[in-house]
């Protein structure tokens, strides 16, 4: 066992690090310097840096425009990027429906699609959740019914990330109304401009609308845009859960905003005060525990094999660890957490993000599988009881 | 030993529900956006139901009610995110009576009972006043009465103040607390709205000003404040307790009716759990903030400060837990802006900011009051 | 509203503290200022000093023999009994079977057993739970087969507090084994004398013997000895859940063993150590949180109003309270935790017992209806979930 | 970064799960009220099995193994509470290491690694030694060598160590850690042995003993007693997560099997998602503690102690809950001396409580390590 990097990984490492302190534009560094909190402009700015060092999609092979590292390349280069506060890049192309297309789609798909998802030039958002099917994502009920070479889709998807900047939707829709729960989903993309189609964001509890409402009212979308087999979409979603990407960024997180509260206490004058120590140090104690479970997952990979008993508690504890490292930045903050953005000149830079992002990070133990599915999927499938 | 409402209480939190009732949380709601954030005609209401008097001496045309009066309506009102400024006024209120003289009852908080002013208090500085109220501003005493120069950061529903209590030491004095009653449209006095988590409003207030000597409350400073604070604290807790349980009403009505898996959500036993343990919380909560409020109204300021401090790290664990859980058991439409449960949450999480945090109060108690 | 006591409640307490003073022996005192760690023989020495003065039973009615005392002054009765660390009499008998006997018990019975049971002459205990019928006690197989006057009682009853000590049992036996579950179930009371009564004391992971395990071959019992109808033992046992005197035992139990935490924190120089102090007022505001809502339950029960929402929580949160009390005077004491009883000289007096009660008590939170069971009960009846 | 086990390690784990298969709970069960507390007959074994050596070099007739290595066998002979004191003595052999000679190596830790001793270090004082070193023993300088005075408190497995690594102070000399070896027959010294929570043994050790100056390890005994605790704490870590497994497997079963309700307990959504984080807390705590045996190995103190700390707290934290836990699913059966659960439970109390507490090792790690 061995918690260091070979010579090559580190030399990939000062690579990952100088191109960062090169690369990255002043006005985009000013901002990971202070929160890291960034517009989607700039986000996909960032995009197409990495795009054109062919770092965007560190899991694609490399024959579709993949950089072909191994998994501790990968790792190291979404740590270093973590740990630079670089903005993070939508998932939903390059993480979610990119390797979809790869392991189930066409070549037609592939060629049209998995280009401009690596260049940035099409945004991705995702369409599984409907009002009435969240952690029972099985009973949705947006149907899409044939009618020749097309589907007509109607139907309801909510929770559609930031769909006011995408230009396509992979969904999930119900193509056999009679089949039962998993059975008759198919997976469908569909262009957000085809006529019918609806986006309505909603604004969260943090105030900001980070997600929308997508409405599609006799939407036409060619049969040809279903990925995988008609009425086998489940698979195709199944395959997509728990991607590597995430888990990294979680720990990033955490990692960052425990370094935020660093500061504020500084910043407050508490960082002498043994209780407000000893809260920080329990916090990044489980914090490390996160990460080196994190690593013990990443070198599994690394050595090919599937994914072992610790990757699956990562979205549980990852979650809850992003929610007390918010949580512990706002008592910290005092009075200073009362401060709604933007007021400027009120509170410290530092602390201008952090309300609102505590406030909508609440959803970090409901999307994606609540944590109560996750240990419902635990119990069953690792304990054994049901 | 006796928990039972009078007969005057029942009537209190009866009134208080049936105005809770033609006064839904999307009245609040919609004032998120309002410039004054709460409405002047409910106000006015508020003054002829005699709740701005409840916990005020009859002398300043209160009707001579006690803490544990005001604590019911406000639980009440807490039930519906009703925004008017009812703790904020009344706490500067008590300062006035606990330290200023009859003119100065008279002079500021009697027309407040009658609903023609609102107060607020003008304490907190610098960010790191949650373990330290010690004050900066300073007040030097000059021809035309006090030359008062400092800066108060969230002062609670400053901006509609008609009068702010302000703290400032006297200059050459150390370690003294003086309040001064100070009008925001004296000059020298800027006074900064600010938007706050629960949708209300701060301000943020500058003074470089000149207030005559008659604005000066005489009594000693410090114990008036500390009551003050203590009070706010209270009434926090008595209001916390109305949130969490409206949200744990909210939630057992969600688990008993949102399907999921072809059943009710509320038939899974991990979730009825965490249902029990809110609706734990919030008794546990309950019973020291009725502590706290019976205690407010007493004479004994070392139990005074034991209790507050206690409900107030009580409010702080429980009510954080209740109202994250009732998100977490709402699922995504708990994340949404749109549903209420969220405006719940965040009035929790500024309500445990204010009149002393969790940490400070741990403190204050683990050093016997 | 008020938490005053009235000039004649104060009075009444003047005379408790006064009678405490002056009747408890010294060689009680003693152990009762150190860990009110009382053998057998001393509860029962101070059973019949409370006897005499007829406050043994509190919730007795006069002509029984209880003291005729309102509420509040049960109330104060017990508090300061608990305050002054005096012995935790025996409730089997006091404030289990008796009151039993009293609601559902014939004539004969009452003069047969209830005055035995005020002057301690007959020690009870408790014959509810079996191996496989623990939370779910109704699942119960000790079987009573009538013969003619007697029934024929054979199995085996576990958690039989200290039935050691006992000198008689009262049990659940099953008397019709085809009525369903809770129908069937008689309440029988059982001489331990009786042939064919074994009981075995076992040692629990406190080191103790207070438990037993109790046999039943073939026992000859009266059918005189049942209380209530025969097949009707469930009305008769749930009417004794959730007695007033085990509420009052968890809070004065918490608050002396917080005591006690101060004490330690004092002997080892912690009692400067801001984190220390921390932990210790967040246990004691807890502790609050439980005792006020213990007066609230009270108070209703002083005016005659059944018990509250908030009754029921009391079993849970003074069940987890008096764990978490142990386990920080386990912690406060540092190395001293690892002292197995009785090393005497090596820890002080305060801790010795600690570390066995800590280990036993994890008892708390499973006994009398786990918490797991309280908060079925709970989500059912009070939050209509199911 | 690479968490596979070596062809070696593969072996000794297996060797040591054959181990367990052949000595269960019941032999350490057995073993409580013997004297000794545990079996020279499978200390000659364990020797013989080169276990003893495997953590130390191949000048004093190791194997030349790494604290990883340990790390795997302690964790296996945790799962079955094997009473030996290997973790005790490979402490104290580690600080003969780290500063006694190549002759008091020969002395002292060879005889050891062949099974004809064992060896305890005797650091702890006082009842405050929480947050503190600080050593009150003395040794002062004189003909006949050093004459050692003092009192040792907990030295576990102390009653029947062949040697004691004992730390005092050097007279005159302001805050400094000497560290001697010390035999239990010599005049002047006496070990009164104790029973623990956990069902094993240490000693009361008091001592006035004059030794010779061979006695006395040269090196700095600062580092070498860090060292030598840091390496215990790693190793009550891997004890710890052995234990963790063990109760988790064990709950699980019993979850599986037992019936309450007509039904098996683990249908109960509430059981299931407590195993689920008890299996979480597990898998949590093998995390830090596999990093701290890695950092005992490493050149680097800051990272040793940091994640030596982390990996303390987090032991105290998962170790708890799980044990707790494991304890509350097992309900009444789990409360008996007779099942094994509550001795898994009290050996973690134990483990919790020694190389420095979660208190200590959060305070240590808030500090940078």
């Amino acid at each position: 066992m061995d918690l260091s990097f070979s010579p090559e990984h580190l030399a990939f490492r000062d690579e990952v690090r100088a191109f960062i302190l090169t690369e990255m534009p002043p006005h985009l560094r000013a901002k990971a310097e202070v929160d890291a909190h960034f517009e989607h402009h700039e986000v996909m700015e960032w995009h197409r840096i990495l795009h054109r060092r062919g770092w965007v999609a560190p899991l694609w092979p490399a024959e579709l425009g993949g950089p072909g590292l191994d998994a501790t390349s990968r790792f190291i280069l979404s740590e270093e990027l973590e740990l630079a506060n670089a903005p993070a890049l939508s998932p939903f192309g390059l993480a979610m429906v990119g390797p979809a297309i790869i392991q189930y789609g066409d070549d037609a798909q592939k060629q049209r699609f998995l280009p401009k998802i690596l260049s940035g030039e099409e945004v991705w958002c995702q369409g599984y959740s409907e009002p009435n099917a969240g952690s029972d994502l099985a009973s949705l009920r947006t149907r899409a019914e044939r009618d020749g070479d097309h589907f007509i889709v109607n139907g309801q998807k909510t929770w559609t990330t930031y769909a006011q900047h995408a230009d396509w939707i992979f969904c999930l829709v119900r193509t056999d109304p009679n089949a039962k729960k998993q059975s008759g989903i198919t997976f469908l993309l569909i262009d957000l401009k085809t006529p019918g189609v609806t986006v309505r964001p909603f604004l969260t509890i943090g105030g900001t609308p980070a997600f929308s409402e997508t409405f599609f009212d006799n939407v036409r979308v060619p049969v040809a845009n279903v990925v995988g087999a008609i009425d086998a979409g489940w698979t195709v979603a199944k395959a997509l859960l728990g991607h590597e990407r995430t888990l990294i960024a979680a720990v990033g997180a955490i990692g960052r905003t425990i370094r935020t509260c660093k500061q504020i206490a500084d910043a407050h004058d508490l960082d002498q005060d043994p209780v407000v120590l000893a809260k920080i140090a329990r916090l990044e104690i489980r914090h490390r525990a996160l990460q080196m479970t994190n690593y013990r997952a990443l070198a599994g990979a690394q050595l090919g094999h599937a994914p072992g008993p610790e990757s699956s508690i990562l979205k549980i504890r990852g979650a809850e660890l992003v929610q007390q490292a918010y949580e512990l930045a706002m008592e910290l903050m005092g009075h200073d957490a009362l401060a709604w953005f933007p007021e400027e000149g009120i509170v410290p830079e530092l602390e201008a993000g952090i309300a609102s992002a505590f406030c909508y990070l609440r959803a970090t133990t409901i999307y994606g599988g609540s944590n109560e599915i996750q240990k419902n999927i635990i119990a069953k499938h690792l304990l054994g009881l049901s | 030993m006796n928990f039972e409402l009078t007969e005057d209480q029942r009537m209190i939190v009866e009134a208080a529900a049936g105005f809770a009732k033609r006064s839904p949380v999307a009245r609040m709601r919609g004032l998120r956006d309002d410039a004054v954030g709460w409405s002047p005609e409910v106000w006015q209401q508020m003054a002829q139901l005699g709740w701005l008097g409840l916990a005020l001496p009859e002398g300043v045309g209160g009707s001579g009610g006690t803490i544990v009066d005001a604590a019911l309506l406000v639980e009440q009102l807490g039930m519906v995110l009703a925004p008017e400024p009812i703790v904020t006024s009344l706490v500067a209120a008590h300062a006035i009576l606990a330290a200023g003289n009859k003119a100065q009852r008279d002079a500021f908080v009697a027309p407040f009972v009658e609903g023609r002013a609102s107060l607020a208090l003008a304490w907190a500085e610098g960010p790191w006043m949650r373990y330290d109220r010690a004050c900066r501003a300073v007040a030097v005493q000059g021809d035309g009465g006090w030359r008062i120069t400092g800066e108060k950061r969230f002062v609670l529903e400053g901006h509609t103040a008609t009068h702010l209590v302000v703290t400032a030491r006297l200059a050459g004095v150390e370690d003294s607390v003086a309040l001064f009653v100070v009008d925001p449209g004296m000059p020298g006095v800027t006074v900064r709205p600010l938007r706050t988590i629960d949708g209300r409003r701060a301000a943020h207030v500058k003074l470089d000003v000149v207030v005559p000597e008659d604005r000066r409350l005489r009594g000693d400073g410090k114990p008036a404040l500390d009551l003050a604070l203590d009070l706010g604290a209270a009434l926090a807790c008595a209001e916390g307790v109305g949130i969490m349980r409206t949200v744990l009403a909210m939630t057992v009505e969600y688990l008993r009716t949102r399907e999921q898996f072809g059943v009710k959500i509320g038939s899974f036993q991990a979730l009825q759990h965490r249902a029990v343990d809110m609706f734990v919380e919030t008794e546990l909560a309950r019973s020291l903030a009725t502590a706290a409020a019976i205690r407010v109204d007493g004479d004994d300021a070392t139990e005074r400060r034991l209790a507050v401090s206690a409900a107030k790290v009580q409010l702080h664990e429980s009510g954080r837990f209740v109202t994250q859980q009732a998100i977490q058991l709402h699922g995504g439409i708990g994340i949404t802006d749109e549903h209420d449960v969220g405006l719940f949450f965040k009035r929790m999480v500024a309500l445990n900011a204010i009149y002393g945090d969790a940490d400070y109060h741990v403190a204050r108690f683990a050093e016997g009051g």
